[in-house]
């Protein structure tokens, strides 16, 4: 059987298709195309949330994207959605919604109390109290954060795929209202590719809402329709329908959101479908269609359910077929409300009264009401309202003459159903995010939009052109004019805009407080913003209190700051204010427009980078072998690099002590195919070089290898690596890692924009090349089975690269080693990396041959002193600083260099690199423990640096550890102090950074 | 999102580019005999004009080319797109503050 | 001697052969790794004759100087990537190409590397090939801007390509990406087309 | 001293329905002279005025603002406060500034709601760690509280986070700073402004600076849109327009300025009660005592002045957070806006004298000004009262530009290897 307050005919919805959904744990039924506020309403549901503050009971206040009450919680666990607005979620079968921030439940909500303690309760009374004693703000904070809040956030990770794509388009029409869909037949027609953007579940806008309206002789929708199909005929236009445009961001781009399955049983939803969908969408013109929002009246306690804006009424009795009541009582200041006492009329629904701020109405639709006999109360208003769960009355009385009383008890009149009008306000929010001007049109009392500041225009009700015919006409034009500029002429003969009745709201006496029979805040709440519970009084507080700027006003009283972020508030606020001061409304100004329009899922920005698709994971060409070996992985910059490798039943510990062992008693190798590679070329690649790194590069012989600093034009060590010289005007650089990329772009800022004169061409090649790295005694051995290469100590001395095969593979072998020990490193074409990689561990079995991670490579490196750029170095470390005087020529200039001589870079108090060795050799300092001269038995202490790198060295048969050290190197032998979190002191002494084979003859053997 | 029209490939997305400041900002070439102030201007001190500023791109994702952009700073137009080395199109440099 | 059978490719670990489908009725978008391609970076200036005689003379097809534009010559394809930089794309072993360019070239200041190793190729076809990269990639892909036949550096999600766009009855894409970021690319690439339905081919 | 804010003086007034609360502060025009001019009525200026009046002595003093006090970055940051910073100059800096926010309500009989609910910096790899331990360590050793939390510390106050993450950032560990929090932004400029107006200063709002007069190498006033005002002094303190203002003085200054963006959630009951910050993934998140999820984003690498973010640095964020939180996929972005901060090159500030003689400067806090309002103001107006830094600023100078003595807290790149 229908719901109560069904209208037994009329709607677009499908009444041969019943949805059944819950609300508040009560099963009810609407049918397809109702919105879960339509349905409820037909099931005389009207009270279905509590305001933010005062927790007063709230109901269904519009029919759109501007609902600030009817905010709602639907679905369950790891699927719900918190602050959803009924008006615009589609009736789905088998929703689940209930109401929010209330306790028990909606209707009998404890924190009403609130309510009755508002006097005590004005804005800004936060701000005034709570503060003693002031170690119990966070109690007093943590039961405020429990009562604020609205919905829950959901539990749980969220089971649905969120997509976003990237869109270009000529012409982009927001907005499928009268004006949006001519402006897209016309850009269409002349061949413009069109992107027509649509927030409803259908085309039309308020035609949708409108009983009798006619296009070209036809009924609206029929003509609509029309336009839908010639639309969808046309393969340049694309209609995206359930898509709000959000935002409007610089040079025409524009942010909008899809919905794709909210409006599908949960068991219809196709699995491979997302959820919503980001469109970042350039569009070369902008066509802004978005219609207008009807303003409310700010009269005395016009918060109750029951209490809606008058075209919601219409767009409930029309589209959705429901009655929002039995008997209704219209307020309104202009004509067009009129039109929704006709329509209510129509519907059945007992009209009680035209309450009319006017003092003589008149008007179209006035006189229309007049012929139907309904009763008009000119110069009238409402002064005060009853009704708890739902509005039960209203008083009405006379106006003074200058509005700014009333006369009289009042007239007492019953009705379960407020229709208000004050106007309406242009949907000027993406004109203004765009940084369009907004203007104060005085005829209609409404901000409009101004000159554009993007390429974008604006069209009907949204640009304050209110008249059906107007907007066609305007939209058709604008739609010829946006696509022109972008190169497409209106093909054939000119077609004339679709003709239509021009009719708008006015006249209308404009009024942004209405008196009560009270003065104001003497009880009676005005609101202004029922979301947050701001009401006028609370507007004049926070002026009374200093607090000038409308945008102070905002933030003291949050009015216009709640989900609806004041689509139905704001410019009454600023009415208000402006009433307040007695100054015309553009002197009070408005607040910004931020995107986005309508709130957005936080998913859809994130799209599908989420999980494993959040950052390229980068693998080298031998990564499976690794994995297969159960290597432990580390993250370094995108790249996983073995970090080391546990044999069964090992720790950490023990793993790298065998690795480390390994490679100096025989043989190791590890995957050093991660280092950036750079091709450097032409004939001053050595000139290029010098002015690069710190050292000198004119006499590098070809076929001889490097070590080079680089520093960053403030003198700080940048990164560091072995270069080699291919040939004469051919050197290949390699970089550490994390930098390879920064590095390249480093070398070419330089080459392109300071010395364009030097002829050199760079390529990366990083991963043209696997790199396999050998180290220790038998590393010779085991290459010269696998080489066509003499590798006698004469033949090939330690850092020089000779090009022969490996393993049958082209191969170019560098002697240069990072661990202080005999080593190689193998670069073959990427693509044999693996095969190399298997060749070389199983003919390495002889010699015990052991996979060592970067672990083992710290402990190896550090046993020689060498640094690492980002451990030994933070930006903060001159190559002074780290006792590499050696490598810095004085011969010539580098970048960086002036920078190494300003005054405070020789100050012997610098930080400068030295070893530690503790007390305990079994003792390992925590990296980034911090050393004191002397230990106090309370913070502070004066600290001397802290500790880079620390290891037990298995080699050295200690701990070992570097550190940077304040005048370091001056306390060779002195002693220094780590006081530790856990209270524990460890003592050690200052030594050199070498700690194995100080010689370096294991190296060059 | 920026559209910035790269000189060689065309306009592309901000995402494509990185930024290099300041443009016309010449490497001292006798660093040698500047004063600590003279090379701190040049390495640190930055005009950060509000208003037409002259600043230098490079088109990372695509050419790897780097060229000089003439952007309003405050409406983040572009007003210019030129080569680097070349001299800044005549443009009212006035900072409408 | 190590075999070249056992050369591996960067998205070898996928095992896409085994995925091939024999039947992929009306899926949106066919993807496939296109192995080994060999690939020759050339730098050098186009407005200099002598430059371009030279590699004339080599590939027997001009450096394409319009941007983002191709050139083809017999087996061997030129992808314009800036003002002063090519790729010479073959099937066949680079090597004599790129030593017979470092001849010709002898002398300029113009640079031969290979790089072919350092790179894969994903190919993206079918009716829906365009919809699937715009979700990752900032271009225009609609046939009035990257009309077939046409080349563009750019980023696809988070890794930077070179696309290639076939001239092909349907949109055919060849996505070239390096080796490391291949299999994040193609996984990606793989998700976001599955709502028009993806299928591997050869 | 005027009227004090209190439950008695509020109930007190709901008797008269609140018609008798006197004004905050006054909006005085300007006298035609002043011992000191503070430009910039955000925290940090207002904060500047008041203790020059308070500590100083120092009443005739205006506080000059182009538009509505704490209009810039005051009213557009995340509101964190900490000061577990890693060297000891910037640490010692935070620090007073932390001490003087535990006891501000009450100084300043205005509850600006700092709520010390602590501070989480997420290690999501090995050189995270190592980095968190020695912050973690110099923090302790310097006073500053500061402890290392367990992956299972972290999932206990922050249950809702996923400390897989997915296996590309997993949640290694934390430094904690309890003391850290959150605060009401702009009740500290509403505050201060209230106080310094009780101690004579006059806050003049709506006034733009057109230039300022220097008389041989001294400042003698100050150009604005109500005319000149003569000044023995002037403090500059204007995030994100420091370069312009400090160009009119002559002065350039290392300063790049970006739109820093910033965005919050529609309002929900509490399920986070930390602040939880990521450097590795570009995010910081709390919850408002409204119940909004505050979250920080990047900035956009190029300058500008337009105060609003760009669509790339959102994902780029929101991912993040989701990556961190998965059940939050579903919350909604409610209003998203950028403030202009600008940065220098070691990310750390300049509280400073200039080349002109009683000319001050205060800038370059790049992200971290509002944690530091209290401290900057007390500083700055110690250094401008005395016409010499305070031992807490001395390493804040112009002039480390020139010598190289950086306090460089970007910390260390990405390690390399």
């Amino acid at each position: 059987m229908p719901a109560r307050f069904r209208l037994t005919q009329g709607g677009l919805i499908d009444r041969s298709k019943p949805v059944s959904f819950q609300f508040n744990g009560k099963v009810y039924l609407g049918f397809e195309g109702d919105t879960l506020a339509s349905a409820l309403i037909a099931n005389g549901v009207h009270l279905v949330g509590r305001s933010f503050k005062y927790h007063r009971p709230r109901g269904i206040m519009s029919a759109g994207a501007e609902e600030a009450n009817a905010l709602i919680q639907v679905g369950e666990g790891a699927r719900s959605d918190p602050n959803l607005r009924a008006t615009q979620i589609e009736l789905v079968d088998g929703l689940v919604a209930s109401s929010q921030n209330c306790w028990p439940s909606v209707e009998f909500d404890v924190s009403i109390v609130n309510n009755f303690a508002s006097r005590l309760l004005p804005s800004g009374f936060y701000y005034k109290t709570f503060m003693w004693p002031a170690s119990f703000w966070m109690t007093y904070e943590s039961a405020i954060r429990k009562a604020a809040g609205l919905g829950k956030a959901p539990e749980g990770p969220d089971p649905d795929s969120y997509d976003k794509t990237f869109a270009h388009c000529d012409v982009l029409v927001v907005g499928a209202g009268p004006s949006g869909l001519t402006a897209a037949l016309s850009a269409g027609r002349a061949g413009a590719r069109v992107i027509l953007a649509e927030q409803d579940n259908a085309l039309g806008g308020d035609l949708l809402s409108e009983a009798d309206a006619e296009i070209q002789g036809q009924p609206a929708l029929e003509w609509v329709e029309g336009a839908r199909a010639e639309l969808e005929g046309l393969e340049n236009v694309r209609i995206l329908t359930r898509t709000q445009c959000y935002g409007y961001f610089d040079h025409n781009f524009i942010g909008l959101m899809q919905n794709l399955t909210d409006h599908l049983p949960q068991n219809a939803k196709p699995a491979s479908l997302p959820r919503h969908r980001l469109w970042k969408l350039r569009a070369k013109q902008v066509l802004l269609a978005t219609g207008a929002i009807e303003r409310p009246l700010v009269f005395s306690d016009n918060d109750r359910p029951g209490i809606m804006l008058a075209s919601a009424c219409r767009t409930y009795v029309n589209r959705y077929g429901v009655k929002p009541g039995k008997k209704a009582v219209i307020f309104t200041n202009n004509d067009g409300a009129y039109a929704a006492a006709l329509d209510l009329h129509k519907a059945g629904i007992h009209v009680a009264a035209i309450v009319d701020l006017r003092s003589d109405p008149e008007g179209p639709m006035t006189e229309q009401a007049r012929e139907a006999g309904l009763r008009i109360l000119g110069n009238h208003a409402v002064i005060a309202t009853a009704g708890d769960k739902r509005v039960k009355a209203v008083l009405v009385a006379p106006l003074s003459e200058d509005g700014e009383k009333v006369y009289g008890g009042g007239e007492k009149i019953d009705c379960d159903l407020v229709a208000v009008s004050g106007g309406w306000n242009p949907t000027v929010h993406l004109h203004s995010q765009s940084r369009g001007k907004i203007v104060f049109d005085d005829d209609y009392a409404c901000f409009v939009p101004g000159t554009p500041a993007q390429e974008s225009v604006t069209a009907g009700a949204c640009s304050g052109n209110f008249g059906l015919g107007a907007c066609l006409t305007q939209g058709h034009d604008a739609g010829i004019a946006t696509a022109a500029k972008t190169g497409f002429k209106a093909k054939g003969r000119k077609r004339a805009p679709p003709k239509a009745e021009d009719r708008n709201f006015l006249p209308a006496r404009w009024m942004w407080l209405v008196p009560g029979d009270k003065p104001l805040g003497h009880g009676g709440k005005h609101f202004v913003d029922v979301q947050n519970d701001v009401t006028a009084a609370d507007l004049h507080l926070a002026l009374r209190e200093g607090y000038r700027s409308i945008e102070h006003v905002k933030r003291y009283t949050t009015t216009g700051m709640g989900t609806d972020q004041g689509k139905t508030s704001n410019v009454n606020a600023i009415g208000i204010v402006a009433g307040h001061f007695g100054c015309p409304i553009p002197n009070v100004g408005v607040t910004t427009f931020r995107p986005p329009y309508t709130p957005v899922t936080f998913g859809v920005f994130a799209g599908r980078d989420v999980g494993d698709l959040l950052d390229p994971v980068r693998k080298t060409p031998m990564h499976a072998l690794h994995e297969h070996a159960g290597a432990a992985f580390e993250d370094v910059g995108q790249w996983k690099r073995p970090w080391y490798f546990p044999i069964a039943g090992e720790d950490m510990h023990q793993a790298v002590n065998r690795e480390v062992k390994a490679c100096r008693d025989s043989l190791g190798v590890m995957d050093a195919s991660t280092l950036g590679k750079i091709d450097i070329q032409g004939k001053d690649a050595a000139e290029f070089l010098n002015r690069i790194y710190t050292n000198a590069w004119s006499q590098l012989k070809v076929g001889a290898c490097r070590y080079g600093l680089m520093l960053g034009e403030d003198g700080m060590v940048m990164d560091d690596g072995v270069t080699s010289r291919l040939g004469e005007n051919h050197f290949l650089m390699t970089t550490t890692t994390g930098n390879a990329a920064p590095v390249l772009g480093h070398l070419e800022e330089y080459l392109q924009t300071e010395w364009p004169e030097l002829e050199v061409y760079l390529t990366s090649v990083t991963e043209q090349f696997a790199t396999i790295s050998l180290a220790g005694p038998n590393a010779r051995n085991l290459l010269a089975e696998l080489t066509d290469i003499d590798l006698s100590a004469e033949a090939f001395p330690f850092m020089t690269l000779r090009e022969g095969t490996a393993a049958g593979i082209p191969a170019r072998v560098f002697r240069i080693s990072f661990t202080g020990d005999l080593s190689y490193e193998i670069n073959v074409p990427a693509s044999y990396g693996a095969a190399l990689w298997q060749t070389v561990m199983t003919a390495g079995e002889k010699y015990g041959i052991t996979p060592y991670g970067t672990e083992a490579m710290h402990v190896l490196r550090a046993e020689k002193g060498f640094i690492i750029v980002g451990q030994e170095t933070d930006g903060s470390v001159t190559p002074f600083d780290l006792g590499m005087d050696w490598i810095v020529s004085k011969k010539k200039d580098f970048v960086g260099r002036r920078s190494l001589f300003r005054a405070d870079m020789s100050k012997d108090d610098r930080k400068q690199l030295v070893g530690l060795l503790t007390d305990v050799p079994e003792q390992v300092l925590p990296e980034g423990a911090q050393l004191v001269e002397k230990v106090e038995d309370k913070p502070p202490m004066k600290m001397l640096g802290h500790v880079t790198s620390s290891y037990h060295s298995p080699n050295v048969g200690r701990s070992i550890a570097m550190a940077l050290i304040k005048g370091g190197r001056a306390r060779m032998g002195s002693k220094l102090y780590a006081p530790l979190a856990d209270g524990k002191v460890v003592t050690c002494t200052v030594t050199g950074v070498v700690f194995y084979d100080k010689e370096g003859e294991r190296t060059r053997g | 999102m920026l559209e910035i029209n790269c000189p060689y490939c065309g306009p592309r997305f901000e995402t494509e580019f990185s930024y290099g400041g300041e443009a016309h900002i010449e490497r001292p070439k006798d660093s040698e005999n500047l004063t600590d102030e003279q090379w701190g201007d040049y390495v640190f001190m930055n005009s950060n004009t509000k208003g037409v500023f002259l600043e230098r791109w490079v088109h990372t994702s695509g050419c790897r080319r780097w060229f000089n952009v003439a952007r309003d700073t405050v409406s983040y137009q572009i007003l210019a797109v030129y080569e680097t080395g070349a001299k800044p199109p005549k443009l009212d440099l006035r900072n409408d503050v | 001697m190590v075999e070249a059978y056992l050369r591996q490719s960067p998205l070898s670990q996928l095992a896409l052969p085994s995925r091939i489908a024999a039947e992929h009725g009306n899926t949106g978008v066919t993807m496939a790794e296109r192995q080994f391609r060999r690939i020759v970076n050339l730098r050098g200036n186009p407005k200099s004759e002598e430059f371009t005689k030279a590699v004339k003379s080599v590939l027997g097809a001009d450096p394409p100087l319009m941007p983002n534009s191709v050139n083809t010559g017999k087996d061997i394809t030129l992808l314009w990537l800036g003002p002063d930089e090519w790729w010479i794309i073959t099937d066949a072993d680079t090597a004599p190409v790129a030593d017979k360019l470092r001849e010709a070239l002898a002398g300029q200041h113009a640079v031969v590397t290979d790089v072919g190793e350092g790179y894969t190729c994903i190919a993206a076809s079918g009716a829906s090939a365009a919809d699937t990269l715009a979700k990752g990639c900032t271009l225009d892909f609609h046939d009035s801007v990257f009309a077939p036949g046409s080349c563009a550096q750019s980023d696809m999600a988070k890794a930077v390509v070179v696309f290639h766009r076939l001239e092909a009855d349907k949109p055919s894409f060849e996505i070239y990406v390096r080796s490391s970021f291949a299999e994040y690319l193609w996984r990606w690439i793989e998700n976001a087309a599955e709502e028009y339905g993806v299928a591997v081919t050869q | 001293m005027k009227s004090r804010y209190s439950i008695f003086s509020l109930m007190r007034n709901a008797l008269s329905y609140h018609e008798k609360w006197p004004e905050a502060w006054r909006s005085p025009e300007p006298k035609p002279s002043y011992d000191v001019i503070i430009v910039g009525g955000g925290g940090h200026g207002l904060a500047t005025a008041y203790y020059l009046a308070k500590l100083h002595g120092i009443h005739n003093v205006a506080v000059i603002e182009r538009g509505w006090l704490g209009g810039g970055n005051t009213g557009r940051n995340t509101t964190i406060v900490r000061s577990n910073y890693l060297w000891d100059e910037s640490a010692a800096l935070y620090e007073h500034a932390l001490k003087l926010w535990e006891g501000m309500s009450q100084e300043l009989n205005y509850n600006v709601m700092f709520s010390q609910r602590g501070v989480m910096n997420l290690a999501h790899n090995q050189h995270d760690l190592r980095e968190l331990s020695r912050r973690i360590n110099a923090n302790r050793l310097n006073g500053v509280d500061s402890e290392f939390l367990t992956p299972q510390q972290i999932k206990d106050l922050v249950p809702i986070i996923d400390l897989r993450g997915n296996g590309r950032y997993p949640v290694l560990g934390a430094s904690m700073q309890r003391r850290g929090g959150t605060a009401r932004h702009d009740a500290v400029a509403w505050g201060y402004a209230r106080r310094a107006d009780e101690q004579g200063v006059d806050i003049i709002q709506e006034c733009p600076v057109h230039g300022f007069e220097i008389e041989n190498g001294k400042v003698v006033g100050v150009q604005t849109a109500k005319g000149l005002i003569k000044a023995k002094k002037v403090g500059v303190v204007v995030a994100g327009h420091s370069s312009v203002m400090a160009e009119m003085a002559g002065i350039r200054l290392p300063l790049v300025s970006h739109p820093l963006q910033a965005l919050v959630s529609e309002p929900v009951k509490p399920v986070i009660d930390t602040v939880v910050m990521s450097n590795a993934i570009h995010a910081y998140i709390s919850q408002s005592d409204k119940g909004e999820l505050v979250i920080g984003a990047g900035v956009d690498k190029y300058v500008g002045y337009g105060q609003r973010g760009s669509l790339p640095v959102t994902e780029e964020t929101l991912a993040a957070v989701c990556e961190l939180f998965p059940s939050l996929k579903r919350m909604r972005m409610m209003r998203q806006w950028g403030g202009i901060v600008d940065t220098c090159p070691d990310a750390s500030p300049i509280i400073s004298k200039t080349p002109v003689e009683g000319f001050f400067i205060n800038c370059g806090w790049g992200t971290g000004g509002f944690k530091a309002t209290p401290g900057s103001g007390w500083v700055f107006a110690d250094t401008i009262a005395n016409d010499r830094p305070h031992p807490l600023n001395e390493a804040f100078s112009l002039e480390r530009f020139n010598s190289g003595y950086l306090v460089d807290e970007h910390g260390a790149a990405a390690v390399a290897h």
